[in-house]
């Protein structure tokens, strides 16, 4: 335990090969119950349709499915290990109800297809949640249908596109600012759109004036986030979606960051006519690595019509049942009605907070970019001195100098035993540490995380090949990307 | 609030140092008059004990495994092993972001090439990617991928794919003028492969079929693909029903397969979390969307893994990426990945194995009280069933005797009268099976 | 990762504080509902019995929890890290399965003086795993009451003292062989006895003659574990108990060893009278870093009259029931019937291995011991060339002309990435090395085990003072135990 | 077998390698004649599936969480925070061993010291253990360890301590040659102190109580101390409802305090697994049974914990050990110190309140229809209900509206006529209490 380095060490962890290094013929994990009707002889009913053999499927006992799954994820760094202050992904705290709860035997093991008169308590789930994400954005209607932000930008274009189409036409364009999230512009693409960027000025900020040029009636959205994904709330943005309005086009609001907005302010209420919330964000359904994420769709009575089938309905007899007869929507974007077990999980993190803890978790969640903020401004260069709202980006300036990178800085971070934050973006700042704290995190972990971001910086200055070459602790060192892209081997395949 | 780790000098504290007096300051850059100046009309913090209540009271509200399910049509009710949740409820699973450090990510991205490596063993393909949202969207971008592949903007579709897949298809294809064309079954439940060559033209990206179909019959991938390929279109097999693999002749012909994983240990869910996945051959890997994880060496020359040909993906590529898609479903695949690992390469053909022979069973059983269709060609684990009576109220009736029956097929094909759709898998017991043939015969 | 070290490398670890050092006012990590009677003043219900504060009892948040506890278990090793073969302790996979049955509502939340009519699933599995045990160890009687091994053990030199007893003469003292676990003598007298050593011979086993001419009409019972402490099986077994027969004395087996007999022989068979089992042992349940554990013990007929009340019998309608109605019973030995969970989860193992399983299990677990021993033997010292079953014990023989004892390559093993066998036991072998694999391990686990052991063996020679100072790769080193015993700190205080 | 992590192929090699032919060989140190020469008469082995469902019929067949449940009697019901099985289900923690090898069992060790250090916050002592079995077994051993410290070989016990407690501690004591004295109650529920200062000898090593003691009535611990004490004799205090620590006054009067730690986040599970702890004096540490933990550093001065002071054990001290105790209920320890952790300092206090706040009313409501005995001394979360009708049959009558009734007294106290203990915890609802309070009413 380093002077300099307080909130973590080195221990010893198992190294463990992939599964089928470890695999060898006839051990099993597995048995299965006696059959209870005859047995079949699949070559016989499958004729040439019956598979011979499952190459080099592994064959591992119990016990070694155990230790190798656990071995590798001692590998791993999650939100339960500690602060983790990706920018523009809300790494909260992911509470373990949650997880109880969407593993109830009725939820877990409802199929979709069952009557729904024995579905009335999922049902009423779905109602209850959509009811309650429709009060916090401020709007009129909801699907929960969407499996991610992405997969909600698509739909809610699509909302856009089928509105405007019923208008007579679909338009051409989709204006996004310079600051967006990749998935914006790549949405609107596959909706069928060309993208038009929209620069941010000085501030950070939708450029009034920009906009107020670009704006016309090719124009069928703009896509902003607000906060944006610099930390900034769009002060104009009520500005920003009467110039858009005017034209006859409509605001679409990423809420990938409404983490700083929930209870305070609502998008409806500002403007917007249809937005995306990530419930693997703001209303803590966990990462899981890299999903499964829900991207819930809400927006104004004029797009209601569109939305995807099925939709949620109190039946006249009281009961709640799916409403398919709906000839203006969109379609549907996925099978079933979305990912269910994460809807459960953001009702159960929605009634634990309560408007209370909402509202007390927005503050917190604000004050923490802020602390951070406060204490490293001078440290790293803040490129926009705007306000922050939930995160704060920096950028590398003031260490490149001795060549050191905002990716170099990150991977010191990670022997200091913290997850590094989002690296390089937004693309508008040159080099960008962007730092979401969220309202997780205590005092302690900030100022270990202060701290370390202190100490990283004059090493820059000290020892900079210290940084250039971190990370010191992890079990393997920095990866050759290059190689893995050049020559790539994407499954492993039994030595010849 | 229990999961702010805040106490109230804890935050007196931070805005000292901060160097405001109110929170309120913070949030000054919110024009004022859009501010909600209400609480909100959501209920007040509620306790964990009240919490774990009121979802008890919504599960028991609603059908699970009190019940003898014989829905399957594209999720599956397959056993689950303990081991499933336990491993993927470590923290260092669940609550990890994508890997995109992998130097801290290790174990995340050595189970998704793991995952890969199985899809592709158990396809027949190349290479397969970390996921995608679920089946539907999994075949519908792998049709978007044969548009790609191809610079054609056609498909030719089974008729017999999953309605729902085709609905999803149909939505994105329409906004990118991509045209759509059905090809019908034929008495066997297969694809009409006459009806095929007829639909197939110069602009047709790709043949789409699912296989076992939505019928459960297992298609000809090989004549299909012949048919395909020789009009120089690709041929896209979805897979609704992964478990099939374990006895199912791999698609081996086809250029991209899309399954959904769902069979493989993820519970019901009432329709999601799935995970789809999209698997090709590797002259495609550059035209594939979502995440892939491949292996490389740190600078010691440790075997190591990274998220790996980027450029693909909406963070680099922006408007011109495959896809839109980012967050994917790594956790149902990492729960795919454990299910398959515990079954391997005999379990998984004796599962499907088992799967097989309830569902011959029940084919007799119900055979001697309604009429089976698609009697021509091999299936899986689901069939269809004709009655005299409409399926809706046969349902209701037998839900009485708490079995859950068949899917109605009148909405999706009316041109096969009272039928539904039934599936056995391993889980459905014989006397479910003799309750329900003797349900639907009344 | 090092050429030498295959198993184990470092990797960056938290660092965590002791919960209190987390606390602050205020905090919570707790949400009672809301009551449903009229609230009440304390102060008023309970006058001067009312507690006025809790002092430094913790004020934390859930996600602080979470984080603590994830932390500091991280710092361990587990079964489910790698090979545990710290002999006599039989660290065996503990099967998920029972985890999960364990925690079913009905059992989970059944109190134990609940009416027997709407308890007769939990009587069942108690039937059910007496019936398993009593098969497995040849016994005709049996109680699930003791709560670990030397609580088994008390329990069964109760009975037989009690048996004595009702023959007239408890007598006086109980032989105990000198490789015996300190438990034996231990619960010897705390039953009462005296404790009469009992030697060993050359090959390490029970010394007939000795025993001949020490066993007399004092003696009430001898204490013999089998296979014992050097996991050689006590061949002359039915000699020993004739002998202690003849003179009217009972023999107790302590059962720790069983997983080398399991389906191979049976205790009852060969003349043992009363014997203890470790369900925490031989039967899978965890050992939950210390316990909970679960010692039932298995008789003969003579002894059934004087096992503990309650006992599970069939009544008269054919449901289950407890019988309290046991005028020759010992009494208890703990409040209500035994650890139900490890008996649940002994019960479910049983039925997942079958009566096939549980014999590959005992022939795997013993193949394992002697592949162990066949790869190090010649490498380290093996006192006892003695057949080894399911254990076999090195010493340092050969390690210490440098100055090594087995305490230090024990502690270079977790450099390795292993935990360390049992150190300095059994007695009899001076600085044992005591190696118990069980069945739970693979070829790979133990040829890396055997590799490791032979590297330290050279470390030994080449390198002395890497042993001596190991480990060197833990988050801390070696700790001062002297300190601890001289100047207890035994709980933490808030600094002064 | 699924647990076996072997292949045939592994196993001949191994064979070979130890160089015999036939494992048999192994087996050969068993004389012939006594080896079991037929198959256990055990079923052979059994699916996953089939042992869940197993259980599960099992668990349907035993009464929980879908009864109104009113027993405590040393066994009570409080909610469980869901963080508790999460986190002991981490296989660091559960599948560890006792921590002998410190440098990788910080975990275990660090949480036992935390552990110790709530105990004797919340029962005013200075030391407490790592656990002992249970409640019963940590009261008798307090017993045997007073008798060391004093050199005296009798004790004193109330009667209104808890049958099984005491009925262990006669079968321990019995063969140690110890005196057991018991002292009765007073109308109030409280122990006899007239009686017992009568019953206390020379030879008299402690005088054992506990409180809340089982009727649930608060013992005036520091009226009984001062007795003792005057006479030479120590006091142990057993505390069978840890919640009450969170409102009751610690009995800091006590020599040595003996709890049961089941309150605190452990499931009922039928009787155990629980946890006994013993906690005592600075001064009589050396005395203590079980293991403990200490703080010390390591080489670089690092904080760690160890195993120490086991100089006091059997595996050092023998038949000289304090006992012979050696596994513990370390992981039922790490529960409770979990629930400790959740409630905290003031959750405990209001825990405690609501325990007291549903008792309260619930004696009103039971008052009304009829008699609850004791009422001259305060109580925590268990009363005393005398009714007309013997409490089996009325509890047989009420078990159909799915209530639990009261823990008849007529076995241990005969002289109470038709009377049962009666329990509410913050899990009781209001309906229920007036259900049941009904239900005595006939
Ligand atoms: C600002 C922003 N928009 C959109 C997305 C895409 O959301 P998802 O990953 O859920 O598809 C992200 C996620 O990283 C984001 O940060
Ligand atoms: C041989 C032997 N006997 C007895 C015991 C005591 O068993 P327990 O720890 O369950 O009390 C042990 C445990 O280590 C042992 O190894």
């Amino acid at each position: 335990m380093s002077g300099k380095i307080k909130k973590a060490t080195t221990h010893v962890i198992q190294n463990e090969g992939l599964i089928f290094e470890k695999s060898s013929r006839g051990k099993k994990g597995y048995k299965l119950p006696q059959l209870d009707v005859p047995d079949v002889n699949p070559a016989k009913l499958l004729g040439n349709a019956a598979r011979a053999d499952l190459g080099n499927m592994p064959e591992v006992s119990e016990i070694e499915i155990i230790r190798h799954f656990t071995r590798i994820s001692t590998w791993n760094y999650g939100v339960d290990t500690g602060l983790y202050p990706l920018g523009s992904c809300t790494m909260k705290y992911n509470p373990r109800i949650n997880e109880i709860v969407a593993r109830l035997d009725g939820l877990a093991n409802a199929h979709p297809y069952q009557p729904e008169k024995v579905s009335q308590g999922a049902l009423l789930i779905l109602q209850a949640l959509r009811k309650a994400l429709m009060e916090i954005c401020g709007m009129e209607a909801i699907t929960l249908q969407p499996a991610a932000g992405a997969h909600g930008e698509l739909t809610g274009i699509l909302l856009a596109r089928a509105y405007l189409q019923s208008k007579g036409n679909p338009r051409k364009r989709i204006l996004i600012p310079d600051s967006a999230h990749g998935t914006n512009p790549a949405t609107a693409a596959i909706a069928g759109y060309e993208v038009e960027n929209l620069k941010s000025n000085a501030r950070g900020m939708v450029d009034i004036p920009s906009l107020e040029a670009q704006m016309n009636e090719d124009i069928a959205a703009l896509m902003v986030t607000n906060p944006n994904t610099l930390g900034v709330f769009e002060q104009e943005i009520h500005k920003v979606a009467d110039i858009v309005h005017r034209k006859g086009g409509l605001v679409y609001m990423d809420g990938a960051n409404m983490n700083a907005l929930v209870g305070k302010v609502r998008p409806g209420d500002f403007g917007i006519d249809v937005m995306h919330l990530n419930l693997h964000k703001t209303f803590s359904t966990p990462h899981g690595g890299g999903g499964p994420g829900s991207g819930p769709v809400a927006c104004k009575k004029i797009l209601e019509p569109f939305l995807p089938v099925p939709v949620v309905v109190t039946k006249k007899d009281g009961t709640l049942g799916f409403d398919y007869d709906r000839p203006q929507s969109i379609g549907r974007v996925r099978a079933f009605y979305g990912n269910f077990g994460m809807l459960v999980r953001a009702l159960a993190y929605i009634m634990a907070n309560g408007r209370d803890g909402l509202l007390q978790t927005t503050e917190d969640a604000v004050v923490n970019a802020n602390y951070i903020r406060k204490k490293l401004e001078g440290v790293y260069e803040l490129p926009y001195s705007t306000p922050s709202m939930h995160e704060v980006v920096f950028s590398d300036h003031k260490q490149t100098a001795k060549g050191i990178k905002t990716g170099d800085i990150a991977k010191r971070l990670i022997d200091y035993g913290f997850h590094p934050y989002t690296v390089s973006f937004p693309m508008i700042v040159h080099a960008a540490l962007m730092i979401e704290p969220t309202e997780s995190e205590s005092l302690e972990e900030l100022d270990l995380f202060i701290d370390a971001m202190k100490s990283i910086a004059e090493e820059c200055e000290s020892e900079p090949e210290t940084v250039l070459n971190a990370p010191h602790t992890t079990r393997i060192a920095r990866l050759d990307e290059t190689r893995a892209a050049r020559q790539p081997v994407l499954r492993w395949k039994p030595q010849a | 609030m229990r999961y702010l780790p805040k106490s109230p000098a804890d935050r007196e504290l931070m805005l000292r140092e901060i160097g405001i007096r109110s929170v309120d300051e913070l949030f000054a850059p919110i024009p004022a008059e859009y501010r909600l100046k209400r609480e909100l009309d959501i209920a007040p913090s509620m306790a964990e004990a009240d919490i774990l209540d009121w979802f008890r009271q919504r599960a028991s509200d609603t059908a699970a495994s009190a019940y003898a399910n014989f829905l399957g049509a594209g999720a599956y009710h397959h056993y689950r092993p303990v081991l499933i949740d336990m491993l993927i409820s470590r923290g260092e699973f669940f609550t990890a972001y994508t890997p995109y450090q992998p130097e801290i990510s290790q174990g995340t991205l050595q189970a998704i090439f793991e995952f890969q490596t199985m899809v592709c063993e158990l396809t027949g393909m190349e290479v397969a990617n970390a996921s995608m949202y679920d089946g539907s969207t999994a075949a519908t971008e792998a049709v978007m991928m044969a548009a790609r592949v191809t610079g054609r903007k056609g498909a030719v579709v089974a008729r017999s794919v999953h309605p729902e897949y085709r609905e999803v298809l149909a939505t994105y294809a329409k906004n990118q003028g991509m045209l759509i064309a059905e090809v019908p079954f034929l008495d066997t439940g297969r694809l009409n492969t006459a009806a095929l060559e007829k639909a197939i033209t110069d602009n047709t990206a790709c043949v789409l079929i699912q296989s076992p179909n939505f019928f459960g019959t297992v298609e000809d991938v090989a004549a299909v693909a012949e048919i395909a390929h020789r009009k120089g279109a690709l041929l896209v097999v979805a897979i609704a029903e992964a478990v099939s693999l374990g006895i199912v002749k791999p698609p081996t012909e086809a250029d991209i397969v899309a399954m959904e994983a769902q069979s493989f240990g993820v519970p019901l869910s009432f329709g999601g979390p799935y995970a789809g996945v999209i698997a090709t051959k590797e002259k495609f890997v550059r035209q594939m969307p979502g995440r892939l994880v491949g292996q490389t060496v740190d600078k010691r020359g440790n075997r190591g893994f990274v998220l790996t040909l980027s450029t693909r993906e909406q963070h680099i590529r922006r408007e011109k990426a495959t896809s839109n898609i980012c967050t994917n479903q790594a956790l149902i695949a990492l729960m795919a990945t454990i299910f398959m690992t515990v079954y391997g390469r005999e379990g998984l053909k004796e599962l499907a194995t088992h799967n097989l022979a309830k569902t011959a069973y029940a084919v007799k059983q119900f055979g001697k009280t309604a009429k089976v269709l698609f009697r021509g060609a091999p299936r899986f684990n689901e069939f269809v069933v004709q009655t005299g009576e409409d399926p809706k109220a046969l349902n209701d009736r037998i839900l009485q005797q708490k079995i859950i029956g068949g899917f109605p097929l009148k909405k999706f094909y009316p041109e096969l009268g009272n039928a539904s759709l039934w599936c056995c898998t391993e889980l459905t017991r014989k006397i479910a099976i003799d309750a329900a043939a003797k349900g639907v015969a009344r």
